[in-house]
């Protein structure tokens, strides 16, 4: 049974820190600068939370595999990072409404290969990274053998290298990448899938501290700041965050 | 009920020791009175190890009685450091420490076993080792010492803690005859001096050479004893003979 | 009287001083020694053997070092650079800047590598050698403990050990009303230090064991207590037998500690990871960053290897 | 046998034990691959690391100065940097210096795949502990015994064959036995290079299924399992190799 | 030149060996006929064991020549095969093949070495194994024998490559007086046979027995040789009378 505790927002004030779990591996939406700091979208927008709830950040670096048992654990109090929001990922962790970020799932192919439908990848080595959830869809479903590595920057080689036919990954990654000359014989050839939406998790049972969540993110698509972000750290404004902005701005302003 | 020099220093009755089904000592009995000197000879696997590492308690016994001056050893409640304290042992393996100089050996013991004092203890080492003609030796290790040196390092060792019995078990083998004639010389002084020795040989020259009393041991029975001149001129029991004969 | 000790007494004498045991005394079986004329005798087979201690989680092997092995490390990693920086399309920086730049970072994290390596060697090594004295106690039951331990740590992969510290232990603790967080890193120095603990203990039982008999029952027949026989007699003579394989393994630890990285630790592998990915993916990168990594561990554990040797040899030399 | 299952899909629906890989038919098909997957590479390693250690251990008797070099700074740079580095070292670096070759799929594929690197970077990892085996096993059977054997005009190779290498066996195995142990629990780092071996599997599933302290104490046992099976059958045949009235105990 | 046997089987002439600095044979003369029984003795160290592994090319000589059947043993053209056919060797410490049964020790090198048939060279070890009274052994593990015992497996070993010398060193070196026998009558059996034989011993006695010549080294030359009963009762020179009374 779950231990009453204090609240959190009342713990954080107390010791002066919010500690917010951020990729550091996920260009550009968290990875680090030369001198070890994290930096991207997502600290960014922890940062805000912090400075709302006028507190210092500390970013903790956390993976696909641990993110959610730091949450449950309280070694982080909120996490931001690249969280697919799913049903069963709500029953480990309270995850905010609305969501503050949407991406889908499409591969990145070389342009010789001309692949049209996700069956074209049957039977094929397509790389994924390591614990993603779509890996198992494309295995299970689409009938491709993943071959899964730790980090991007080994997919990247493999697939240079002809490993692998396809990079199985987060949409608006892929477009990033594909804008570099380097992979100009490469494309994102198949329709996106899943577009899934990404979700900032709390502690289970932190009422409060999830409707500050909650007011949060609405503010941020209110005033475009995810598109704002996005422009700075040089992704396309992608199709969920202007649709956000369009519907959020709305309720909030009437226009 | 103490014990007076009239009475044997090491006694065995009916002594009988088995490692699980084999019996190695099937009935041993003889005295040795203070300041004797007794051989133990006899064929490989006959027990004689054995027989002397059950005086020292190292091995237990299953029946009869030993006794060292009066004192009983297979006694479970018996003080075995007491024990050997009295007993001195010499091992074939020389089994010095090596980490220790032959000087530090020979004090080891006494400093920390009976905690001695330290000068006492170095002034007595080091006469032990002049008596044992190794003077100029006192700061060399084991590994820089030749066997016979070794031996009379350990021969020392096991005087410092003036005990009133040796055991030696075959202190000579692996030796060549020079050596051998050196830690003979050795043992003939300390028997002079009247310490009580048991030796286990299989040099027969040795043997008649140093001691008192020879005992024949054959699969775990003493087959034959007697002074060395009538054991080695004039053995009564065919299998000494045999055995005997053998020698060239 | 012996006159000609020295020079006729020498042969035979060192050859048995030499190896006082190296012709172990195999007995016959009871059927052998029943018989008259039967017996053990000494078979002058198989030297006993300094095994270089079995794997790469204990023991020290005793390896000839010449040469410059480092050097050809460098070559490697020089070479990679250079072939990395020739492919590269004009206009992006060089492979070599790149490092440069992020070196102040990776090092940061290397030392984090080392400050693991040497927290989980001192408990493992506490620990462990409790274990081991445990190992070769007189008490049965104390006994059979402190093997069944050492056996389960010793036969678990490092990395499952790690992942259970992780998972089992809270990220924070209370004493008496103070909250002790544990952070990750120290989960980690936790985690590694188990299968440390079960080789330590190996070690130990194994370094007192390999100690020839004769030595307890000298220090018996001298009236030594047990406790005394162990820590004047036997303890002494092990430590120097234990050094090498503690210094190997510590090596190994070091060497280990990257596996951190598959935890989330923040320590080089993982940095490195997150440095290539914050250069975007640049495939020409990944070697040469790997070869640097492992220039820096083979800097760090070369010299404790050759350093093991030296004093293997120095010891052999003494016992 | 269906019941079995769904017996697991109760169990996580009641406890929150969740054990996909046994009530979830692709989960399970996964993880039966990647046991079969770490046994198949762990067999394969054995097999090279101990021939890597009985051609490494002749070669460094080799009267040739070179020879002995190479096989010395193999060893030390094997021994001397941790073996995940060396996996992505091998696999990147210098698998993709091969040349390509076409593959099924219309493509152009590295001559090697991850599979193979991994054998090869694994067995020449315990390989090089292999070597420094071997040679002191080598070095333990006495001068004399070969001595004796060349009195009887056996060649090098005879000798080596007959005499040296059946007596060293005996004195390393504890000591082999004990490095291939280390290998089948090294095997787990071949997740790195996308091995799908056991912890790989295990890492997707509980990515896919946030259970993480249930597929880790499965692992734990699973690696126990087969520790234990690799042990008891090493020393099994060391039993068969004991000559009689020899050896310690 | 064909060798005839009434020329030397064995025959040293000025032989120098050195380990580096060390000489340790500083020119060694002498004959063995075919048929003959030689015995060399001396102090350790002197060179004794170094001889004999000359002999079979064990050890190579920096001066002199040694010939076996007229065959020149230091030519490096030599077929060291052909001669270690020619002359066997028995080690003190038997050096037997430890994961091989005594029939399989002695067969294995007609085996190996001869390719001959695997039954006639069975024939011919179970009838070397009668030969050194070992019937009912075949099958028993060096392990599992006693020291006299594996030193007859050596001698048959050696034996089953049908050589037309033999060499013993210190064969009896770590035996008891009682296999000491055994293994000297095996050897006065080859003898009898017309074995060429030359062996290394400490025993005083068993060089008696059996030699029909006995040479005496020290510090690396001959310093006396002759018949046993010459040699021992009637020694001349000094060092080696005082070598002699040593022995007791
Ligand atoms: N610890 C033991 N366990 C089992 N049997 C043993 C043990 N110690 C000795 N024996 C057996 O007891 C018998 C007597 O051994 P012991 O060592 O006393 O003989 P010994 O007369 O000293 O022979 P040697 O002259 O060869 O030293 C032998 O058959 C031996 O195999
Ligand atoms: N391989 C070697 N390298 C260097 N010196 C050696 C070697 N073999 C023997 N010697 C030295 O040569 C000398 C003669 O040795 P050798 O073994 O021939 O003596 P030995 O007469 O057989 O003595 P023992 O009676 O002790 O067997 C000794 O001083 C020995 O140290
Ligand atoms: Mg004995
Ligand atoms: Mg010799």
């Amino acid at each position: 049974a779950p231990v009453a505790r204090a609240d959190i927002i009342d713990v954080v004030k107390k010791r002066g820190v919010l500690k917010v779990g951020v990729k550091a591996d996920y260009k550009p939406y968290g990875f680090r600068d030369p001198s070890g700091k994290i930096v991207g979208i997502e600290p960014e927008l922890a940062k805000e939370v912090a400075d709302k709830l006028g507190v210092k950040v500390e970013f903790i670096p956390v993976v696909s595999s641990n993110r959610m048992q730091f949450l449950q654990q309280g070694k982080i109090d909120l996490m931001i990072a690249t969280m697919t929001d799913r049903p069963d990922r709500r029953k480990v962790v309270w995850i905010v409404t609305p969501n503050y970020y949407s991406s889908g799932t499409n591969i990145l192919a070389p342009k010789k290969f001309g692949f049209k439908k996700w069956e074209d990848l049957r039977g094929k080595p397509v790389c994924g990274i390591q614990g993603a959830f779509y890996n198992k869809k494309t295995g299970k479903e689409f009938g491709a053998k993943i071959v899964a590595f730790k980090g991007t920057a080994e997919v990247y080689n493999a697939l240079k290298a002809g490993r692998c036919v396809a990079f199985v990954y987060d949409d608006s990654a892929l477009v990033a990448q594909l804008q570099s000359p380097e992979w100009k014989d490469y494309e994102m050839p198949l329709p996106t899938i899943d577009d899934a939406p990404w979700g900032i998790a709390v502690r289970h049972g932190e009422k409060r501290f999830h409707h500050f969540m909650a007011d949060m993110i609405r503010g941020w698509h209110a005033s475009g700041r995810i598109l704002e972000l996005e422009k700075k750290w040089g992704v396309a404004n992608t199709p969920f965050a202007k649709a956000m902005h369009a519907e959020w701005r709305y309720f909030e302003t009437g226009k | 009920m103490a014990w007076t020099p009239d009475q044997p220093m090491v006694s065995l009755k009916d002594v009988h020791k088995s490692f699980g089904e084999l019996e190695v000592l099937k009935g041993i009995t003889f005295d040795v009175m203070k300041g004797e000197v007794v051989c133990i000879i006899g064929p490989s696997g006959s027990g004689k190890s054995t027989l002397i590492r059950c005086i020292n308690a190292l091995n237990d016994i299953q029946k009869g009685s030993i006794t060292v001056e009066g004192q009983e050893v297979n006694d479970p409640r018996l003080d075995k450091l007491e024990l050997r304290k009295k007993v001195g042992m010499v091992f074939q393996q020389y089994n010095l420490f090596p980490h220790k100089t032959a000087l530090e050996n020979v004090m080891m013991a006494p400093l920390i076993v009976l905690r001695e004092d330290q000068q006492e203890v170095e002034e007595r080492a080091r006469m032990l080792i002049r008596k044992v003609r190794l003077e100029g030796k006192e700061d060399s290790y084991p590994g820089e010492l030749s066997g016979g040196q070794q031996q009379r390092v350990a021969i020392a060792r096991s005087l410092a803690m003036n005990p009133d019995v040796m055991l030696f078990d075959e202190v000579t083998a692996a030796l060549d005859p020079e050596t051998v004639k050196e830690v003979l010389v050795t043992i003939r002084e300390l028997a002079e001096e009247g310490m009580t020795c048991i030796l286990v040989t299989h040099e027969m020259g040795f043997a008649r050479e140093v001691a008192n009393h020879i005992y024949f041991t054959d699969r775990g029975v003493i087959v034959e004893h007697g002074a060395p001149a009538t054991f080695f001129d004039d053995a009564k029991d065919p299998r000494t003979r045999e055995f005997l004969s053998q020698i060239l | 009287m012996s006159a000609h000790r020295p020079q006729a007494g020498h042969g035979g004498g060192s050859r048995a001083a030499g190896s006082p045991r190296s012709v172990a005394p195999a007995r016959a079986g009871p059927a052998g020694a029943a018989t008259h004329g039967e017996r053990g005798a000494p078979l002058a087979v198989l030297h006993p053997v300094r095994m270089p201690e079995p794997a790469w989680n204990e023991g020290g092997g005793q390896w000839r070092l010449r040469g410059r092995h480092g050097l050809w490390l460098a070559l490697i990693f020089l070479l990679s650079a250079g072939a990395a920086w020739a492919q590269a399309e004009p206009g992006r920086a060089s492979v070599f800047d790149i490092i440069v730049k992020w070196t102040p970072l990776l090092l940061k994290g290397f030392v984090f590598n080392l400050a693991i390596s040497v927290m989980a060697m001192s408990i493992g090594t506490v620990v462990g050698a409790a274990l081991g004295l445990g190992q070769i106690s007189l008490n049965p039951l104390l006994r059979r403990v402190a093997y069944l331990i050492t056996q389960f740590f010793r036969n678990a992969p490092w990395l499952v050990l790690l992942f259970f510290c992780m998972l089992l232990l809270p990220f924070e603790f209370s004493i008496g009303g103070i909250t002790i967080p544990l952070p990750d890193w120290i989960k980690a120095v936790f985690g590694l230090s188990l299968p440390v603990m079960a080789n330590v203990s190996e070690i130990v039982r194994g370094a007192v064991s390999s100690l020839p008999s004769g030595q307890w029952e000298a220090a018996e027949s001298l009236a030594f207590t047990r406790r005394q026989t162990l820590w004047r007699i036997i303890l002494p003579q092990c430590v120097k037998r234990m050094l090498p394989p503690w210094m190997n393994l510590y090596a190994i630890l070091t060497m280990a500690t990257v596996l951190a990285s598959i935890v989330g630790v923040s320590e080089v592998m993982t940095l490195t990871g997150e440095v290539l990915a914050a250069e975007g993916g640049r495939t020409d990168l990944l070697v040469p960053f790997y070869a640097f990594i492992l220039l820096w561990f083979f800097a760090y554990c070369y010299p404790i290897a050759r350093w093991t040797v030296r004093l293997e040899r120095k010891y052999a030399v003494k016992i | 046998m269906e019941a079995f299952f769904e017996w697991f899909r109760w169990l996580y629906d009641e406890t929150g034990i969740n054990l996909t890989f046994v009530y979830d038919a692709y989960d399970r098909e996964r993880m039966i691959d990647g046991f079969l997957m770490t046994i198949w590479l762990s067999l394969v390693c054995l097999f090279f690391s101990v021939i890597i250690g009985i051609v490494g251990a002749w070669l460094q008797g080799s009267p040739l100065k070179w020879t002995r070099r190479l096989v010395n700074g193999y060893i030390q740079f094997f021994r001397n940097t941790p073996p995940l580095v060396q996996l992505y070292f091998f696999y990147f670096a210098v698998g993709n210096l091969l040349p390509k070759v076409a593959t099924d799929y219309g493509g152009e594929a590295p001559l090697l795949g991850n599979f193979a690197w991994a054998v090869i970077s694994l067995s020449f990892f315990a390989g090089a502990f292999n070597v420094e085996i071997f040679r002191a096993g080598i070095e333990a059977v006495p001068r004399s015994t070969v001595e004796a054997a060349s009195a009887l005009g056996l060649t090098r190779l005879q000798t080596y064959r007959h005499v040296t290498l059946p007596l060293a066996f005996r004195v390393i195995l504890p000591a082999l036995n004990n490095n291939l142990v280390n290998l089948v629990k090294t095997t787990t780092l071949a997740y790195a290079i996308a091995v799908p071996e056991m912890l790989y599997v295990a890492n997707q599933i509980w990515s896919d299924n946030v259970n993480v302290p249930e597929m880790m104490i499965f692992l734990l046992f699973a690696y126990i399992a087969l520790v234990g099976i690799l042990v008891w059958s090493m020393n099994r045949w060391e039993r068969s190799l004991k000559i009689p009235g020899f050896g310690t105990s």
